[in-house]
């Protein structure tokens, strides 16, 4: 049977980025290849914007969602997840030559950029808001580090992956470095990131689970993400 | 009660502006070839009679037929009346022609668009047609020359003349003149006069209104005399003129300097 | 002189309903439509995050608010002038008020905002002087360049529908005012702008629901409005319709007041239609 | 994004490795769906304008609904439950009575949308400007035994077009740019291109100025029609001082 | 050149509307308390002499004194005039009262507020002072009633009224008047008449374009003929009216009925 797979139409390198002539990669195209093949679905990979997602996964235009979208207690009311196929950890950045350290001591005071409903956000109102840190929100994570570089702020929290892609680029190396991950707490930063399902789908869902245990079992997982990232993508 | 020899009949009109009552009653009967001069004071009601006859207003109360044809009217459920056949209106109206008080010409038109616009696109003249005869009307209101101009950039006389031009465009069986020689130089007025009587001697019926005396006398076979909303008075021009019976109307005549 | 006429003032066709006049049988059918959906909504669908996001909400709703007021108010009086150069400026005045609407009007706002608050907004920390002067704390922030951008735009569209609404006012009326001794000034306060404002009501009052609409963009430079609430919300919920139909009766609710309070001005002169 | 970001023109090559041939492709797409969006938006304009000013009651207050409802709301919801809501709710009826599910298409539905919201914003600026017409004008048409239909094509719209222009013209800018909707049911219009040429790129200021001085020449052009029109709709005009 | 007797003064004044000469050379003089009347005809360029007195429109060439005082005019540019002090118009245009062809009543007022509208902001008043004279003004021409009505809501006859009343508020020292009486019936032609006699003998000066030869006739000692953009004849009522000169002149006094 076909399976559509939605993901978000905005880019979100290294996980999906399309080229010019409208082919999508990344390393989540890679990873719903790898699982479509284990799990023998026949995979159709359709970009929808953001904006319409949920709406286009609940009124059946597409069937799942890979999207770099976290399992949260809040989102399970509403659709269902399979297990997780990835969890970075969260880390801050700040101006060069800054003394800033990724806790709540370190960021008293601090202006700190996150991007608005992400794990990140929710972790730096519990964590570093009540002490004293001036947590704002973008819309997106190149608005923040934009405004990180602006001087605007003087830290950024967010996933490690998206901000090692800025500290790469030639803004962020002038500006900016990493100060470190921030400490764990699962209730907030959830268990990581998962495939987004219809309620209910209970089929499909256990043959996604599947699929990604045997991925990771049998090495095709660390095979296609050894090309992306230097460390181990899927988290502890 | 209504035959076709009467061009128009107006029965017991009465209209309302909100709580003004501008019209009481008016009935008024012209046979085909009558010219019906109505005068009056400012403000009396003469233009808003104008106006009910061919439906621009519409009457609070009351009828109104042409040429035989009742106009059928229907309650607008607010105590007043409107058209029960938008079409039989509109029908009508083609054998009305009417020059409005303020003139009204069509200003995204020129001259000549205006005096053709009705007879191409109401009648359904051809267009070289229409062109043709509306240049001669406009040759005959001495407004040739002036055939491609806007009408903002006219004088008031000029507007008047194109206005009258455009009416006599339709060939209407009865016209409508709202004080067609407001604007106009005594030169103009006895040319507007022979118009009419060229009409009229085509049968064709003409109510007007107009507040100089001299030219509704020379002009019309009955005057109405229309005081506050009421007909005070009609007749022959030299009844009206010459022996008023109505004190409204002897202190009208008497102003007449 | 004797009037022919007694009493009544002019009457006027389109007066504001009132009272008993308002609830005609259809509008009580309308309204119980209208109320059994609303129900409809509230008994089958998931409200239960309602509560959590109140606060926030009333927030977002009263920045919307500020941003819509402060921008459209100061839009318009940029727009007036802007109007009135296209009409009747002399070149130097008349040529930058085009050029401004047409590049504001022709380029997407988002733009705008960006080149403002990332481009501009960037520049500004690497000079020293403004660093140090008292319009830091403003620069730094959000806002100023929201409500910059917002402004901006509203007065080049604005700008566009008074130059038609001034052109539109009768040639007459405005050599009557100069007939009189008015001055320039006087003859503008008095005649043309009241004249061109009232015949543009209609069009700027949806100009205004517009502006309205565009203020979520200022989310994207962190201001947070009623739009960026809601989508947090959407986000962090991952519920569609609840919070976007939410939203949607807010916005009613705004537009209502914007409609009712432009149609009362509208109605204020009466005009004779055909 | 940044001023100071180094600039790569080569990202805006026309073919494949550079996005410009996309951003045209998509810009294309935005022009088509405006021209739609707003064509449809100027029927219904014209015909809510009239009910407005010379319909009943009913109507009129439906009407007045119709603008302010349709006018609040965003577009984004609108799309989504017409597009997501509407479709799924009819395949469900269409599936209780036993038919099989239809589609329709995001295309369609998006400027559909884009109508029915210009539409509502039309309505108000025509009412306007047909207010603005001297009552004479349509009066005098009138009298001459014109039909309604006849009134509005020869007279009322000539007349009320310098009015309206400016408004309208509005309307026009607003519509190629509302066609950032038509992303969320998957059309590449030029708004989602860029975002994606931007992200996919990092090269955010680029594409955001190469997708604004699109928009400007589509002004631009739009300007000497608009323009040629007003001139021709404000023939009869005394020029004020 | 010009003494402060002289109320008005017009020297050779020409007007071009693009080719269109329509101001030939026109040279006219009136003293304080002077009734000046222009008859001509349609199109004759009367209004455009009304008009050009105040700078409504600029004249292509000639010059315009208003109490000894000249307008002081400067190339345009375009090889017509403009004023060169604005602020001199402006002043010199509060002493000068005009009545327009089409009225031009402030659409967006009621009748009071149009009356009101000058003398308060223009001249200043008190608003109280200016809406009682301004009332009594319009009980005067008969429009009380309607004070607080908006124009597109009265009689043709109406709205000259209110024209009227909104000229006199100013209290002008010279009155132009554009066919004040054009859509006014005999009766209120007689008021207007009579407002007109008082204000010459307040020493007001007036020029007034008018078709009607009686009005004109009763109302101006002195009568000015214009044909076609040029002055064909002028002098005393009698003599005008009892002998005129110029062929044409006869021709357009032969035709009043
Ligand atoms: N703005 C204008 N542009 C072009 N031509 C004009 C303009 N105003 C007036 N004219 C022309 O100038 C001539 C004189 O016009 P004017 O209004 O002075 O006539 P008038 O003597 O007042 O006539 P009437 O008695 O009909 O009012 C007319 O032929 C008219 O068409
Ligand atoms: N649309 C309207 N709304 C309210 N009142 C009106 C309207 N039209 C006319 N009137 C009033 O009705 C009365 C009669 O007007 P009408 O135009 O019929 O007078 P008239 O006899 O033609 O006068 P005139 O000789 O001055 O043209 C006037 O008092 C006028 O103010
Ligand atoms: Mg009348
Ligand atoms: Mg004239």
């Amino acid at each position: 049977e076909t399976v559509k797979v939605g993901i978000a139409a905005e880019p979100y390198p290294p996980f999906t980025s399309p080229d010019a002539s409208g082919n999508w990669q990344g390393w989540e195209i890679e990873f719903t290849k790898a699982i479509c093949a284990e799990a023998k679905l026949d995979c159709v990979i359709t970009p929808v914007a953001w904006d319409g997602i949920i709406p286009a996964l609940t009124a059946k235009k597409i069937d799942m969602i890979i999207g770099s979208m976290s399992i949260t207690e809040e989102r399970l009311k509403t659709i269902d997840f399979s297990d997780k196929y990835y969890n970075t950890p969260t880390g801050v950045i700040g101006t060069k030559g800054v003394d800033i350290k990724p806790t709540p001591e370190g960021l008293a005071g601090k202006a700190l950029g996150v991007q608005v409903a992400t794990v990140h956000q929710a972790y730096a109102t519990k964590h570093f808001a009540p002490a004293g840190a001036e947590v704002k929100e973008y819309q997106t994570q190149d608005e923040a580090n934009q405004d990180l570089a602006a001087g605007r702020l003087d830290a950024v929290q967010a996933d490690a992956i998206a901000l090692d892609a800025f500290l790469q680029s030639d803004q962020g190396k002038e500006c900016c470095d990493y100060k470190g991950d921030v400490a764990p707490d699962l209730a907030v930063l959830g268990p990581g990131v998962g495939v987004g399902l219809r309620k209910g789908e209970t089929e499909l869902k256990d043959k996604i689970n599947a699929a990604i245990k045997a991925i990771r079992a049998n090495g095709t997982y660390d095979a296609f993400s050894k090309k992306y990232f230097d460390f181990d993508i899927y988290g502890g | 009660m209504t035959d076709a020899a009467q061009a128009i009949e107006v029965t017991d009109l009465y209209k309302r502006f909100g709580p003004l009552e501008v019209l009481k009653g008016v009935s008024l009967t012209a046979r085909q070839g009558d010219v019906i001069a109505i005068i009056g004071g400012s403000g009396s009601g003469k233009s808003t009679l104008l106006r009910c006859i061919n439906m621009l207003e519409l009457p609070s109360a009351g009828r109104v037929s042409v040429h035989g044809e009742e106009i059928r009217m229907k309650s607008d459920g607010h105590g007043g009346l409107m058209p029960a056949d938008r079409k039989q209106v509109q029908r009508i109206r083609t054998q009305l022609g009417m020059v409005f008080q303020s003139f009204n010409l069509w200003q995204h038109m020129t001259i000549l668009e205006n005096v053709i616009e009705a007879p191409v696109h109401v009648l359904g003249k051809a267009k070289a047609e229409a062109v043709e005869t509306g240049e001669a009307l406009l040759r005959r209101v001495g407004l040739y020359e002036k055939r491609d101009a806007y009408p903002a950039f006219l004088s008031g006389g000029q507007q008047q003349r194109a206005a009258i031009a455009r009416a006599l465009a339709i060939q209407p069986l009865v016209m409508l003149f709202d004080e067609p020689t407001s604007a106009l130089d005594p030169e103009l007025v006895g040319e507007v006069l022979s118009v009419i009587g060229d009409l009229a001697r085509e049968k064709r019926t003409m109510i007007l209104v107009t507040h100089e005396m001299k030219f509704a006398r020379d002009v019309a076979n009955h005057i109405v005399f229309l005081h506050n909303g009421v007909i005070e008075e009609q007749g022959r021009p030299d009844a009206i003129f010459g022996a008023p019976k109505s004190e409204r109307l002897k202190k009208f005549i008497s102003s007449i300097h | 002189m004797t009037d022919e006429t007694t009493h009544a003032l002019a009457f006027t066709p389109e007066d504001l309903p009132k009272g008993k006049g308002f609830f005609q049988p259809h509008r009580i059918v309308l309204m119980l439509i209208f109320a059994s959906l609303v129900l409809t909504l509230a008994v089958f669908m998931r409200w239960d995050w309602l509560p959590r996001y109140l606060p926030k909400l009333g927030s977002g709703i009263l920045v919307s608010l500020a941003m819509l007021f402060s921008t459209a108010i100061i839009g318009f009086l940029l727009a007036v002038p802007l109007g009135l150069a296209q009409v009747t400026g002399p070149w130097f005045l008349k040529a930058p008020a085009r050029i401004f609407c047409t590049v504001i009007r022709g380029t997407p706002l988002l733009l705008q905002l960006w080149l403002l608050y990332y481009g501009l907004g960037s520049l500004f920390p690497q000079f020293p002087a403004i660093r140090h002067s008292f319009l830091w704390p403003y620069l730094r922030e959000a806002w100023p360049y929201g409500v910059a951008a917002l402004t901006i735009s509203f007065a080049a569209y604005e700008g566009e529908v008074m130059r038609g609404a001034f052109a539109g006012v009768p040639a007459g009326e405005l050599e009557a005012a100069r007939a009189y001794g008015m001055g320039r000034w006087t003859a503008f306060r008095r005649i043309w702008l009241p004249r061109a404002v009232h015949r543009a009501l209609p069009t700027l009052n949806g100009e205004t629901v517009l502006q309205l609409k565009s203020t979520p963009l200022v989310a994207t430079i962190t201001v947070i409005d009623v739009y960026a609430v809601i989508s947090k919300v959407r986000q962090e919920t991952y519920l569609t319709y609840e919070p976007l139909l939410l939203l949607a009766a807010i916005y009613m609710c705004l537009t209502g007041i914007l409609v009712v309070a432009f149609r009362y001005f509208e109605n204020r002169i009466p005009t004779r239609g055909a | 994004m940044a001023a100071d970001t180094f600039i790569n023109w080569s990202l805006l090559s026309l073919s494949a490795p550079g996005w410009g041939g996309v951003l045209l492709q998509g810009f294309l797409h935005s022009i088509q769906i405006a021209i739609g969006g707003y064509a449809l938006g100027l029927l219904l304009g014209i015909g809510g304008a009239f009910g407005k000013l010379y319909g009943g009651p009913v109507l009129r207050d439906l009407l007045e609904c119709y603008t302010t409802i349709v006018r609040a709301v965003p577009e984004l919801v609108l799309i989504l439950l017409l597009y997501y809501a509407g479709t799924d709710l009819l395949n469900q009826l269409l599936g209780a009575v036993g038919f099989g599910s239809i589609d329709i298409s995001g295309l369609v539905a998006g400027i559909f949308v884009i109508g029915v919201v210009q539409g509502a914003y039309s309505t108000e600026v025509l009412r306007g400007a047909i207010k603005a017409v001297p009552a004479g004008q349509i009066e005098a048409a009138r009298a001459y035994g014109m039909s309604p239909v006849k009134v509005l094509r020869r007279i009322t719209l000539p007349a009320m077009l310098p009015y309206a222009i400016p408004g309208l013209a509005n309307l026009w800018l607003i519509a190629t740019k509302d066609t950032a909707l038509l992303a969320v049911v998957g059309f590449s219009e030029l708004t989602l291109v860029t975002r994606q040429a931007a992200g996919a790129t990092k090269a955010y200021f680029l594409f955001f100025c190469a997708a604004g001085a699109l928009y400007l020449a589509l002004t631009l052009v739009s300007n000497v029609f608009i323009g040629m029109i007003e001139r021709h709709a404000r023939r009869g005009f005394a020029e004020q001082r």
